[in-house]
């Protein structure tokens, strides 16, 4: 039994000594991570996540849009009116 | 043979009843009611609930071979699968901004941990085996998935009663904090004012801060790499911004989904039989003292900040360092403004609190990895 | 070998289609077809047909070893693990509401299931061994889960079939019943008022309803344990109004994923070769027989409570004791509305059919152990 | 071929038995539950499903909200403008 | 043994870290800078980089025995599972509109598979073994499910810098395929005016086609039937119109979940060890070669129909006939308009994108066949 | 080596007829499709997914809502105002 307590002892000791190093390691982290990558000199507005790709893709769909129109104009009597379901078709 | 024999044959289960399995059918409606009408983490308390009466109803089969409570226990529990994915959608959810503004706090969250081996001390002391007392000890991280995660490889047999103290010690924080908070603190200390200036963190660093933390957190500890990983995936899902897909998926289709399976497959465990012995009222005592240590620890490194900062740190604070996230950042904000209105701990707290999580992730890795080494060597 | 001898090597599956395959792969477009066209059952209908459609082309090795089907079968059909989850979205989708307010309309549950028993006869008087005349005889709970559970147990190799036919006259409900009603009643039956007095139930007793349901069907019939206990649990989940994430998740996620695997496997089991046999006719003849007869059964309940009633009792609702829900329901209320425009028996035919689905399960489990019994001993 | 029809009589009746049984006293619960457990004298507005600690979270984020309104008034020069991120880090 | 032998034992991790493991990890880091930064098919990258920095912290036991991601391999990437149900979203995602509308596109869908032929023979040039040959050849079908299918059958040790590859290079389409386009076609060519029609196409015909086509290929190429079914099954939810619950769990929950946890999985067979050597460097650079040798034969095909047609078609359509949809079909539309501002290729490379998926399902189960009757015979 | 890439070409020449023979079929068989079930003459509104059965389900619930409109004129007295949680339990 006191064998036991001991060995609960040690575990104790170095469980409460491991777990204080992991987490000071992790203030040092973020201690570096701050410094290293510093937020912007002014506050920047919350940058909501938009993919670099989605910006590419309005561009390609306002051409797209465009050269609708514009074939829109050229074939009128052809085409009478728009087609609703190509914004469909456009979508990613 | 007759209809009226065939009837007979039938109706033998309520005969096959013991008293143990009334008691453990009661204590499954006692959670449900805890859930229902006390709301303690009912999405967990719930399922538990529901699945210890089905684990207690004669001649189901449902808790054996391929019966349903079965099958979810091999195919989440056993392996920790579950467990893991709901640490998945904690991390998706959880916004470590309040740490990485304070990262100080970070101390705090092991200081959190401190009922673990008090606990453990104790169980040994009253004669549980090292790999139960680990197990008892546990509840002290007073977390969930950690808890289950650490019971299942130690000491299954006792994941039952483990899993129901951690999700309703983690709900009683509003009840147990706040008297260990006034008795440790005194009147000044609570009042102390910290001003809390909003640090801007840039996305770099909030993306980084997972990847590093799942690097060194492996590194120091291997064994607790799955449950911080997990954790700190989902963080990364959520501050990497480009996977909101996945993000929800995780927060929501895999949390809700495998939070209802597991509680179920955990409920499932809880047969009378196994289940009601002096140890199971050992181990919810024992817990109780997990989460009242965990405070106790939490509160004095509080005050030895408060000493080492010259008066400038509130060791309320302290009490924020379990990983019961948010509800005692809620607690220490509540606490300190009865102390004095002007009072604004929260956002410290919040950083605490998340530091408290990530404590306890640590130290439940930590501690599989040496009584793993004790036992094995 | 040439490039040319190899195109031919591989054109080899054409040539392997028999004469079984080419039925069954109709069978499944005319599945698809009913799916698609008439809205029968879509959500499993579909999925079954392809599944169907999947498991008679040959050299895919999609039903076997680790293929898809074979993986899905082994992952949620052989453990009667998706049929239960579905169970739970269904419980958490049900308002039993309409049951409480008139309890009385219980019974009529359990006549509805009277073609259970008629099917069961006559398939043991056609030649079919007593698992299998029971098998065919669960096509009478008319519910879809039910059947698929008794007969995964009893008669696997029917498995196909059976779901079929169960979902397909499911969707038959507005087409069969109508005229057995007429046929049964008299105008002036038809045309007795109900009036309905909605009377508030508190949310104790319908929080207490789903538990305590589940434990006095699972003492009286142990084998339908799991599936009262999954549509109870859905059921709670719903009225506790504490785990609004886990209804969520329960009704729409599980239920729509395991809804769309589980019919994959289904059709998965209808290879050409074991599924075209003159059993399979009877099975789809005699299981609209059951149908039929659930009708007459729920009728003549309704006219004897008619009679008891002293003529208060429209005994069209008798026809509502069947479990397609809610479609049963409607086709009482509509037919009533025939005979007087006045005529409002929605509320109560709400109520019997909510019985329907439980008396499905109880019987579904009541047979399962009564045949477990004779074969066993 | 008669004694398996036997059994299937003795399996119907014994089957029909239990099932009118089991939804018999179903209807006894669902009389007991209600009694037990009236409803509320008038008909109550009906309860939406907002758990006790919904309004504790409630009560506490005023407090937060009032906290960080006196702090915001007490610091203004240090703090000009208020955090719009703040409200995200309140949430549970 | 002392506290201070216990941690010293513990922090044995760092030690054990091998320079593969730690070139692996700063791999993994690229892939998710990549997938955050540079958008890189985050979806998939990210979860990859992850699991790839997982699989190489030692001592951890996340991929061996019932690791986290031993668990997720078996589970849903040796039975293939999580690829198909992929293909299930894919598939309920995808419009095939232009192509019932052009169906000339579809010849364009087997021309962009050249790439996979010329690979295939390079890597038998540079001594491969066929089946490894024939696995990074499958890379020119640039697309991740089909490329992780049809390695995992031939070579899965190689599976990790295969899917790597495959979902990289299809990021790449913006910068890789305008200059092969600009070089291939003279600005006479790019100039060539396709106006565009709508046709209207029947619901029939669009639920017809997803269910023909499965039958088609199935037969044609039986190893492609788990691939071509289950992407046509998930068309079939969304053209079917009734089963919107189920198209929605199929291109949300199922997809997101699966994208997760296969992403994880793949990333956890990425350990140093086997990693790193001198065929994986091989296996991406062919791969990219791969790529190219697409969009060229893409092209030259696009070159042929433009003679045919005595220079009606526009060339750089064949650009499209890969299988990375939608995004190539964007750039056709992109380079097209850089020659005249009027010219509105986009619906015609639509047509000719989807016919690419179609062609890379195809040539993947083809590959399949064949190599697997060679070895076997 | 020669004799694997003799192979190599095999499977190559091989795998691309199939694949454009797949393909090339798949050509004939939209045009199949479309000429069978072609589309109705003008263009269609896009027919929305309703299946019969909503409908069905409309025309019900309209005469429901119809007879309770008359039970409630009839009734007036016991049941002084609409009940609202009616159109929770008419829903399918
Ligand atoms: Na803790
Ligand atoms: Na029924
Ligand atoms: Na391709």
């Amino acid at each position: 039994m006191p064998t036991d307590l001991l060995v609960g002892l040690q575990i104790s000791l170095a469980g409460l000594a491991v777990t204080f190093l992991v987490l000071g390691l992790l203030t040092l982290i973020i201690r570096l991570l701050r410094w290293i990558f510093p937020a912007a000199s002014a506050r920047p507005a919350p940058k909501e996540a938009q993919p670099e790709a989605m910006t590419e893709q309005q561009r390609e769909e306002t051409a797209a849009a465009l050269a609708v129109a514009v074939s829109l104009l050229e074939n009128q009597p052809k085409r009478p009116d728009g087609d609703p379901a190509l914004g469909k078709l456009l979508e990613p | 043979m007759q209809a009226i024999d065939l009837i007979r044959a039938l109706l033998q289960a309520p005969a096959l009843l013991s008293w143990q399995n009334a008691v453990m059918i009661a204590a499954g409606l006692i959670l449900i009611y805890l859930a229902v009408a006390k709301d303690y983490e009912p999405v967990l308390l719930l399922p538990i609930g529901f699945g210890a009466i089905l684990a207690n109803l004669p001649l189901t089969g449902i808790t054996e071979g391929e019966g349903l409570l079965a099958v979810l226990r091999e195919a989440g529990v056993a392996n920790e699968l579950f467990p893991l994915l709901i640490f998945v959608g904690i991390g998706a959810l959880t916004d470590f901004g309040p740490l990485l503004e304070n990262p100080r706090m970070a101390l705090l969250g092991a200081a959190g941990q401190f009922g673990i081996y008090v606990t453990l001390l104790l169980a040994l002391l009253l004669g549980f085996p090292l790999r139960q007392a680990a197990s008892i000890g546990i509840i002290g991280a007073i977390d969930g998935p950690t808890a289950i995660y650490v019971a299942n490889k130690l000491a299954p047999e006792m994941l039952g009663a483990i899993a129901v103290a951690a999700y309703s010690y983690m709900s009683l924080v509003p009840i147990i904090q706040p008297p260990i908070m006034r008795l440790l603190t005194t009147e000044k200390e609570r009042r102390v004012p910290m001003p809390y200036t909003r640090r801007p963190i840039s996305k770099t660093a909030r993306i980084l801060f997972p990847i590093v933390t799942t690097l060194v957190v492996s590194l120091v500890s291997p064994q607790a790499s799955p449950l911080i990983a997990t954790l700190m995936l989902g963080n990364l899902l959520r501050e990497s911004g480009v996977v909101d897909r996945l993000r929800m998926a995780a927060q929501n289709e895999i949390a809700n989904v495998t939070t209802l399976l597991l509680g179920l497959a955990i409920g499932g465990t809880m047969n009378g039989e196994l289940f009601i012995r002096v140890e199971t009222l050992y181990i919810l005592g024992i817990g109780l003292l997990a989460f009242v240590m965990d405070t106790v620890g939490g509160l004095l490194f509080g005050k030895l900040m408060y000493l080492l900062s010259r008066r400038q740190f509130n060791p309320l604070i302290g009490a924020a360092g379990i990983s019961a996230f948010p509800m005692s950042a809620r607690i220490v904000q509540r606490v300190g403004q009865e102390a004095d209105y002007r009072n604004f701990l929260l956002m410290h707290a919040m950083g605490a609190n998340t530091a408290g999580q990530l404590g306890s992730v640590v130290a439940g890795g930590v501690l599989l990895a040496l009584v793993t080494q004790i036992l094995g060597g």
